[in-house]
């Protein structure tokens, strides 16, 4: 086994690491990095996560090989399922996902950490680029008590000083306490995730820090590929990486295709 | 006694006849599974026209497909796109960056919250996500306001309300008591908020079948139910069979070179072939071959 | 066969003669009356109503006997389930209601076919008596497209001048466009179905007016049983109880253990 | 892979332990089935005081017994009584007649409101009917206000948070994967508005049966779970027993006598009985009697 771990394992082991046992955590169909990065907290050390796979509750710690699937409807990925999460009733209650993790996505996503899946250009009815839709992410960065940003484009189009429209809200512009005054219940996205590096958020100006460069990674790279104007630590550390159990564990049972080692 | 208990068994044609231009009409499923499409295609053989689309939360192609056949004006959905297979529906991109089709821009949850409205008979439900976000900038439908109890911050969702609901299932009886397989995506939802709801179902069972499990009743009185066996085709069908890619990427394709070219003649010869052409579902399964059909098997 | 419909078997005919096929009914425990009127609605010429029973769909044209069960939790009662009401699902989502008929009871009715089901004294907080609580029926009374009043008691501590407290409105103090101006989206209560007589209630003033008199009962009979001035009209028919087949359906099909004949 | 899944199974006493004085407290079930009357027994044997009890859309006795044993100082639910048996809690009637009682008087369609919006994290939710009748005047908690679209005359329901869930269920795994028997009344609901969820079940069974039918999984993930077969008597468990006639009228008797006299002692010798003598579940069942137990079939 190659122990060098590709980036978008490396981003999987991060999402990892962050998850503790006991949480609730959404697996989506075609998002292979939150996917393994979710399956890996929950057979590393999360015996009892709540995992939401294709709209059911599962327990997938039994499993030999956990195998992919392609449509959030497959009906091959509801095979575990101990319960159905029927969508609307899902969507029409929502208290128990507060101790729920997210992982948004972004067309999009800004220095604080605003995220954008609506599109692109000034005037909103007759678009630039036109994106998918909010999906469920304005809702899901409101109603977990935990949420990260997580792209797989380090890329300056995509990590822009300001989105063109904001369908999640992360920090605003920074203001203090904007969320506490708006009542959202959460503190805001704990980091953004890329093939790259890591940021957290500044206490103060609640902009994008660098937190730690993936391994083989240099500060400058992210620079130049980062849109927005980056807080620089003095030190950055080396991200940590999935252990050798951690990507034995990737590499057999979760991501025996090899989604993450393109 | 008197009278007989009526069959609510209906055919693809009646059902699309009951939809007039102008009107609000849901469409089931989830992505690229669960739509009724014998009827969606229906829809567009009969040139309906200013439909509001009323997609699934997350809308698949059968809402683009309508979008590229000009049956759609207005959609209400926070999601078209084909997972894996596209991420944003290409018809979609083109129609909204064109400016020819109104977009309601809405979270799921504010999805949900305007069926339920509907469904309660109010003229709105209150939800708090959403605030500090665009959504009520460019969608002042979703309207900020202040509650009445303790003066928080809200955001009032109007009703969605529709007025055919058009839905894909396994089984039901001639009757109208349907039964999903899965998880019923929101099916129901769009179902409470509705005038009518007709329903396409791989297969007509018997009503013995049906109170075997009355838990399983997911659609207790559909309004008409519609035999369609491959009713979803190419999109999967719970239990029954999975997406046909291969059809689905042909879909993508011609509607991509539409949005990068503006040529719509790739697009025009899909719908020609596998929909304007056929005489009905059966001569559309025909086109698409029972070998193809057979191989489609959900494992 | 006794061809003289008891008191109880004429309710059930006005209840059965009143509903349509196609329309919404439900049937509660414990209310032999409506539940047989219901019934007897539905074998009779409802092939076509959707009938609630013990919180699910029921069709009931096939069972021989309906027996009577004492609960609405009763399991006996679901064994000709079609789909289940799960009951907070049933209110949740009250749209498809507009095509029921509800039958409310009272502690007290009035002549403007307000009903008080909370109790009965000037302190709300210490009433003198305490009754069972609205239930459903302030809803209920609200959406179902055609409602009445039933009570098994023509009496006048029941049939009164002014409800001590409205839990369900008719028609208020005869406001004109009362419901109207509320909102409430059907025209009020259609009638008063006593074992005495019917009611309806005159469209001017929305008072209580007398429709008819059950077989062998006299005008003034009603009159000193009722506590509110009533409308008697210059001629007042006599109630058109159960037909002949109608009574066989009674009483060998709905009613076999014979509760209305008591 | 470190760690093991925890087991749920947890017994009566720690459940009631949970419970302090002053909470919010639901009691699942519907009128005369489904209550969790171990749990609620353990309540009265604890000694609870000043507890918000949120009974069943309908609640039965279990809500009249807190009320009678000086448990309940408020109670939210639109009816107590126990249909054939008693058309109104004897208790509940007497307390609300001196006065000892805060009844928050509102309709099954305001309960399921303000459950929801808890469930939602929204301070109220819309609601149309309660226009017109007396219950804003008597329960100012129900606001009538203008919606902020159209300016319609509507009733804020608040949220009802609620702070213990207590239900019970047919099974669970050990999990606290739950599966109700029959249509579930208004468990859900509860179970969606809660902090914590307790449910006791008259099978603990193996989690390859719930996964055999996961749409029959009611509660995905309750707190706790308690097992208990019987759990649900005097009243009745869907698909185990009926309710239990004679237990359930020497109760009444007992609470009729103290409504009608203010004479306790009947009632005090109940509680002493079958509440504060048993050591334990399995000893209150010893005091039934298993012929009794026995005798309550389905059918």
């Amino acid at each position: 086994m190659n122990e060098t771990a590709y980036p978008k394992e490396v981003m999987a082991a991060v999402i990892a690491h962050g998850l503790k046992d006991g949480q609730w955590v959404e697996v989506g169909a075609n998002l292979p990095v939150p996917r393994a990065g979710a399956l890996l907290g929950h057979l590393a050390h999360g015996p009892n996560m709540t995992v939401m796979i294709a709209m059911t509750k599962a327990y997938l710690r039994d499993t030999p090989v956990i195998e992919e699937f392609e449509f959030i409807t497959d009906v091959g990925a509801m095979r575990w399922a101990e319960a159905y999460y029927q969508h609307d009733q899902l969507l029409n209650n929502q208290r128990h996902r507060a101790n729920g993790v997210f992982f948004c996505g972004g067309i999009q996503i800004d220095r604080f950490g605003n995220s954008n899946m609506i599109g692109i250009g000034d005037d909103h009815t007759k678009l630039k680029f036109r994106g998918p839709g909010p999906i469920g992410t304005t809702n899901a960065t409101v109603q977990n008590g935990t949420w990260h940003l997580v792209t797989n484009s380090h890329d300056p189009r995509v990590l822009v000083d300001r989105v063109a429209y904001i369908s999640a809200v992360g920090y605003g512009r920074g203001e203090a306490n904007l969320r506490e005054d708006l009542g959202l219940p959460n503190a805001g996205p704990t980091s953004i995730i890329t093939p790259l590096c890591v940021f957290d958020f500044e206490e103060e100006t609640r902009s994008a820090r660098l937190k730690s460069v993936h391994p083989g990674v240099a500060v400058d790279d992210v620079v130049a590929a980062t849109g927005f104007e980056i807080i620089v630590p003095e030190d950055v550390p080396v991200t940590d990486g999935p252990t050798a159990e951690e990507l034995e564990l990737l590499r057999s049972r979760i991501d025996a295709q090899g989604a993450l080692r393109r | 006694m008197s009278g007989v208990r009526a069959s609510k068994v209906i055919d693809v044609a009646d059902v699309a006849a009951q939809v007039e231009d102008g009107m609000t009409v849901a469409v089931g499923g989830f992505i690229n599974s669960g739509h009724p499409m014998a009827v969606v295609r229906q829809l567009i053989k009969d040139g309906r026209r200013d439909l509001t689309i009323v997609g699934a939360a997350s809308a698949g192609l059968e809402t683009d497909l309508l979008i590229a056949a000009g049956v759609a004006s207005h959609v209400i959905t926070p999601y078209i796109g084909a997972e894996g297979f596209a991420g944003i529906g290409p018809a979609f991109r083109k129609a909204a960056q064109d400016g020819s089709i109104d977009v309601f821009e809405l979270d799921e949850a504010h999805f949900y919250a305007g069926l339920r409205a509907s469904a309660q008979r109010v003229p709105y439900n209150p939800w708090r996500a959403g605030l500090g976000t665009d959504l009520p900038v460019i969608n002042p439908r979703l309207k900020q306001y202040r509650d009445p109890i303790n003066g928080e911050l809200l955001i009032a969702v109007p009703a969605i309300d529709i007025d055919v609901c058009l839905l894909h299932a396994a089984v039901s009886d001639i009757y109208g008591n349907v039964q999903h397989n899965g998880t019923r995506y929101g099916d129901i939802a769009m179902y409470n908020a509705a005038d009518k709801t007709f329903v396409s179902v791989e297969k007509i069972v018997s009503p013995e079948q049906i109170r075997a499990d009355p838990l399983r009743t997911s659609i207790p009185g559909a309004t008409g139910v519609i035999r369609a066996p491959f009713g979803s085709h190419p999109y999967s069908a719970d239990g029954y069979y999975v997406p046909d890619a291969a059809h689905i990427q042909g879909y993508l394709a011609a509607a991509t070179t539409w949005l990068k070219s503006d040529d719509r003649s790739e697009l025009d010869a899909y719908l020609d072939e596998y929909i304007v052409g056929p005489a009905d579902h059966a001569d559309y399964l025909e086109r698409v071959g029972i070998r193809t059909l057979l191989s489609l098997n959900e494992f």
